[in-house]
């Protein structure tokens, strides 16, 4: 499978993220912000980091990118999106995703480990998982506090779209949120980085689970 | 060159939209002995100078706001 | 120079041998450093040291102040020393991929100091976290000393491949001198060094020369100068410090044996108006100057442009031996380059200062006893010098990179190497206080320290980078400090084969209250074969021994926090240096953890053996039980006597380490020889108990250590921190 | 109640600061299809509800901004 990384000027986690994919023993493809060409690829990992310095507000630059045109066709084509930290707030200024990252209650940058809860094995990137199960992810943002106005974040409850939820809210979310997903259920934000366990020599591999639920869709 | 106009906007969070820094200063201010203040709110300024006002308001619209959080209103300034 | 220079070229000189660049009252002394080892492949006068890892791989490393200019703005002056160090570290071709910050400041207790805090660590974690370099360690001290004068250090190390290292050096006779990154400003030009007729009262106050941090900016130069090396389109590159454009260029000329033109007006500016000379020592942040054959010039550009940044051809390496200054054809400025990087030198008699004699007159016998040591130990963990570091590093992005094996928290950072089965470790130490009542002692110990806590997570430490911050070395009492200190750390490294590669330093830190302690710091790097192998502090299995292990070095309340926290005295001469009973210590706890028989190691440091093992708890989550009369460190009869020096004693070169039953007799083994061990209790349980002293519960502990070290009741925010 | 009065405070980088979110908005502004656009300066609004306007100028000296880098300016709005 080949597995898409878009890269931003001051994206970070970009080259983490490929190299996840490499463990994972699938083809990692570098996806340049300048270019508009998904180059083909099966899914795309919108990274974290700091797209543009976050300036103005996070992701705000960045979905102007010539990469983001193609992107988002693919994405309303149902292509499996997945977006981490920055990569998530990008989407939302991209409206792939509803709601706004504002910044954290406590009003600082929160580096930490937190658990959170799969709330919905029904998208590309939790297929992998039995609903409800409980996970253990690093966070590392100063703008991760999800919110919804009240119509958008009845429906998102309503319809089972809240993918991820913590058990120990580390920023203030609206319900706990850690991660959302769009209508079509391919589009998926989430907040904790799971490119950042995929390894045991640095501890735990849980995120694995979720990069590679991307291969359970694709039937591989 | 052609002539530049200068233009000032303004973002804001939206009412009843979380604004921490608001809150923070607010809190802050008794305690250096300022009484006396009600509300806080903290937003954005941008000022910009550019050759025509034509596009301001899709700038402010698509990039300088965002319109799920913030509401924004611009001027010229001269 | 056979006339007299003008204005331009004095203003070159006046930068370049300040203190800051020149080093005038500090290099006779940075002379008796030890700087050579079979590992280093290259030591100091370059941008970083470097050494050897294994597998093809080598460490840059370097450690460097901002001080004054976090005194006057926090945020910002820590920001750009965090900016700085990163790209001395760029400029030696490496990936910067670990950063750590060495702080002091004030007690918490007055506002200001708490401004200075609280804003330092945003502006470390504000640029580090977006310029995508994992902040994994560093340290914190408060104390009365640093009021209104904090330290501020930041070490960065960078990783590459031994056959790419670069060098500032310029060659070649007609290439290109490019300017990468962001545009020239007036920043850090200081109006009051240079009287300015132009500059009135009113325009001064409406505008600042503070340097303002671009985090982002320098995340596209890194990306930008590393594939620049990929390619293979440099011939030298160097980053721009104090005294910008100056200092680089003459540095790079000097070491080249060459001379360089610069075509000042080619410069882009972001002010209008510049002055050559302002241009010429602007220290503007994010730019690096390098050094391009002349047919590879237009490939590096479009590299520039690909990563958004500025690439511009400001020069040219020249026969003569000269720093040029050309504006538009004529030449405006020309001194020797040789000249200007050999800045005069002052040497000066070294005297015992008359303090000493009465800081060190302690009698223990004056110290009460505590009538309850329950108290005494939650009243240590909640002091702001011991307790968790949590509420700082949490603000920094410690994993980005995934390399980071260890996380901050444990006594020294771990990291791999991908692709290969090795890593490092990197810590940074300072004694302040300790340097204070006994300078060269002190001196030793800070390097036995971060030795120590190197050689616990596992790792073999190789080499070392420091930042000497002193006070005014114009004073005897400050010459002698930096001196003394100086001869300590040196008799450390070499007794310990850990020669300093890299350095700092930082002088004339004092206020109207006085001088600063002198706080040498240490940034130590130390290699794992297999990182796989590596030890943390926290208990890990229920029923696991704990021992003791020591050099039986004496213990003693002289200069320890017990006494400064508890008792409120800054007092005595603290026992040691004993460099080779602490170093065979040190390298049998290492082999421990290298020969898998310990997993769980940690020294013995900071508010003694029962602080040690209070953090080993709350850092595993469980409990110890000590053995009856296993308390005090029997290891070769020391504790013996007061059981306020035996718990809360301070002592050089002992650890504490846990095994499960099954390794005992392994440990046995490894351990016989001369030094000594002990059995002390067991883990186990969700309390830590002492019978007859101590009895308190993980949850007493963890809420005395785990309070917020930001989160002062009644505090009041100054400036715009709440507001930024 | 006392009535209250509406302060807007503007808060901008001094001359000769570098404004690194400001260059990082211009640069980008081309590549999103707006042109003509010369000069970018991002600063914060403030907005408050106080009870009197006496104090407002050391509120903006000692809290709301910050005098080594930044200025400010301040309005009754209402
Ligand atoms: N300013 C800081 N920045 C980042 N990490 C820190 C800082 N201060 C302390 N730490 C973390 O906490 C650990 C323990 O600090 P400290 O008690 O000073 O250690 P030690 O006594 O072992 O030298 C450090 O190794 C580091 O991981
Ligand atoms: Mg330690």
């Amino acid at each position: 499978m080949r597995i898409g990384v878009t890269v931003f000027p001051g994206s970070n986690c970009d080259r983490d993220a490929l190299y996840a994919i490499e463990r994972m023993g699938e083809e990692p493809v570098e996806l340049w912000h300048a270019e508009a060409d998904l180059k083909g690829v099966d899914a795309v990992i919108v990274p974290g980091g700091f797209s543009y310095g976050d300036y103005l507000r996070p992701g705000a630059i960045a979905r102007f990118a010539n990469v983001m045109g193609p992107l988002e066709d693919f994405g309303r084509e149902g292509g499996p999106i997945l977006g981490v930290c920055n990569g998530f707030q990008v989407l939302c200024e991209a409206h792939l995703l509803p709601g706004a990252l504002l910044q954290n209650r406590h009003m600082r940058f929160v580096c930490d480990r937190v658990r959170v809860r799969v709330e919905t094995a029904n998208t590309p990137w939790t297929a992998g998982f039995e609903g409800g199960e409980g996970l253990t992810l690093p966070v590392a943002h100063n703008e991760g506090n999800y919110f919804a106005a009240g119509e958008t974040l009845a429906r998102l409850e309503d319809e089972g779209r809240v993918v991820f939820r913590y058990l120990d809210n580390p920023n203030g979310s609206v319900n706990d949120i850690a991660g959302v997903c769009n209508e079509g259920r391919n589009v998926v934000g989430i907040m904790p980085h799971p490119e950042r366990v995929s390894d045991p020599a640095l501890g735990s591999d849980e995120g694995l689970k979720i990069l590679r639920s991307v291969m359970v869709g694709a039937g591989v | 060159m052609p002539e530049t106009l200068k233009i000032r906007v303004l973002v804001r969070p939206k009412e009843g939209i979380l604004d921490p820094q608001g809150e923070a200063v607010r809190g802050a201010l008794p305690a250096l002995g300022f009484e006396g203040v009600r509300t806080v709110h903290i937003g954005r300024l941008i000022e910009m100078e550019v050759e025509s006002a034509d596009e301001v308001d899709a700038m402010c619209r698509r990039l300088l706001s965002n319109p799920t959080i913030e509401e924004y209103e611009w001027e010229v300034v001269s | 120079m056979g006339r007299e220079p003008n204005y331009l070229e004095l203003s070159l000189f006046s930068v370049m041998w300040s203190e800051h660049c020149g080093y005038k009252n500090s290099r006779p002394l940075l002379r008796r450093f030890p700087n050579e080892g079979s590992r280093v492949l290259q030591g100091p006068g370059e941008n970083a040291g470097v050494v050897e890892v294994g597998d093809g791989w080598a460490l840059a490393f370097k450690m460097e102040s901002h001080n004054h200019p976090s005194a006057v703005e926090p945020y910002e002056g820590a920001a750009t020393g965090v900016g700085g160090i990163i790209r001395d570290i760029l400029a030696m071709g490496a990936r910067p991929v670990a950063l750590l910050d060495s702080l002091r400041f004030g007690p918490l207790d007055e506002e200001r100091n708490r401004y200075l805090f609280r804003e330092v660590v945003r502006g470390i974690g504000g640029y580090g976290n977006a310029v995508g370099v994992p902040t994994v360690g560093g340290e914190v001290e408060f104390s009365a000393a640093y009021s209104g004068n904090p330290l501020v250090n930041a070490m960065c190390v960078g990783l590459i491949r031994v056959e790419d290292l670069m060098r500032s050096r310029a060659t070649g006779e007609g290439n290109a001198v490019v300017l990468l990154g962001s545009k020239t400003g007036r920043d850090g030009i200081h109006g009051a060094t240079f009287a300015s007729d132009e500059l009135t009262e009113e325009s001064e106050s409406k505008r600042s020369n503070v340097q303002v941090g671009d985090p982002f900016a320098e995340k596209m130069l890194i990306e930008c100068c590393l594939e620049l090396l990929k390619r293979d389109l440099l011939v030298s590159l160097q980053d721009l410090g104090a005294a910008g454009i100056t200092s680089s260029a003459s540095e790079m000329a000097a070491s080249g044996g060459v001379g360089i033109d610069i075509e000042v007006e080619k410069v882009p500016r972001r002010e209008t108006g510049m002055e050559p000379w302002e241009v010429m020592i602007s220290e503007s942040q994010e730019r690096m100057l390098a050094v391009v054959e002349p047919e590879k010039v237009d490939e590096a550009l479009a590299v520039a442009e690909r990563y958004g940044i500025g690439g511009t051809v400001v020069g040219r390496v020249a026969g003569h031996g000269d720093l040029r200054v050309i504006e538009n054809s004529e030449v405006v400025g020309t001194v020797s380059a040789d000249h200007l990087a050999d800045a005069p030198i002052y040497e000066r008699e070294v005297v015992r200062p008359a303090y000493l004699d009465e800081v060190q007159n302690f009698d223990p016998e004056e110290i009460p006893q505590p009538e309850d040591y329950n108290e005494v130990l939650l009243e240590m963990l909640s002091h702001p010098n011991l307790r968790s570091r949590r509420s700082i590093y949490n603000q920094y992005d410690h994993q980005v990179g995934t390399d980071t094996v260890v996380l901050p928290g444990a006594d020294a950072a771990v990291m791999r190497i991908k692709g290969t089965k090795r890593g490092f470790a990197v810590t940074t130490d300072g004694r302040g206080r300790h340097c204070f009542l006994d300078p060269r002692g002190g001196g030793a110990a800070t390097v036995a320290e971060a030795y120590r806590n190197l050689s616990c997570v596992g790792a073999e430490p190789v080499a070392v980078t420091d930042c000497l911050n002193f006070g005014s070395p114009e004073k005897p009492d400050g010459y002698y400090q930096l001196a003394e200190c100086i001869e300590g750390m040196s008799e450390a490294c070499e007794a310990f084969g850990t020669p300093v590669v890299s350095g700092n330093v930082s002088l004339f830190n004092e206020t109207d209250r006085g001088p600063i302690y002198p706080t040498p710091t240490v940034g130590m790097v130390g290699v794992f074969e297999d990182v796989g192998r590596h030890a943390t502090p926290g208990f890990k299995r229920e029923g696991d021994m704990v021992v003791a292990i020591g050099a039986g070095t004496p213990v003693s309340l002289a200069g320890s926090e017990y006494l400064e926290i508890i008792h409120g005295r800054v007092l005595g001469r603290p026992p040691g240096p004993y460099l080779d009973a602490e170093r065979e210590t040190s390298d049998l706890v290492c082999r421990l953890i290298r020969d898998g028989i310990v997993d769980t190691a940690h020294d013995i440091s900071g508010g003694g053996e029962v602080v040690a093992v209070a953090e080993m708890a709350l850092a595993g989550g469980l409990g110890m039980e000590y053995v009856e009369g296993g308390f005090g460190r029997k290891v070769a009869g020391q504790g013996a006597g007061r059981a306020d020096v035996a718990l809360f004693g301070e002592e050089p070169g002992a650890f504490l380490v846990t095994v499960p039953w099954e390794r005992w007799a392994g440990l046995q083994d490894a351990l016989g020889g001369s030094v000594g061990y002990d059995q002390i209790g067991t883990v186990g349980g969700d309390s830590v108990k002492i019978p007859g002293y101590i009895d308190v519960t993980l949850s007493e502990l963890r809420e005395a250590y785990e309070q917020d070290l930001f989160g002062i009741p009644g505090e009041v925010v100054g400036g715009s921190e709440a507001v930024g």
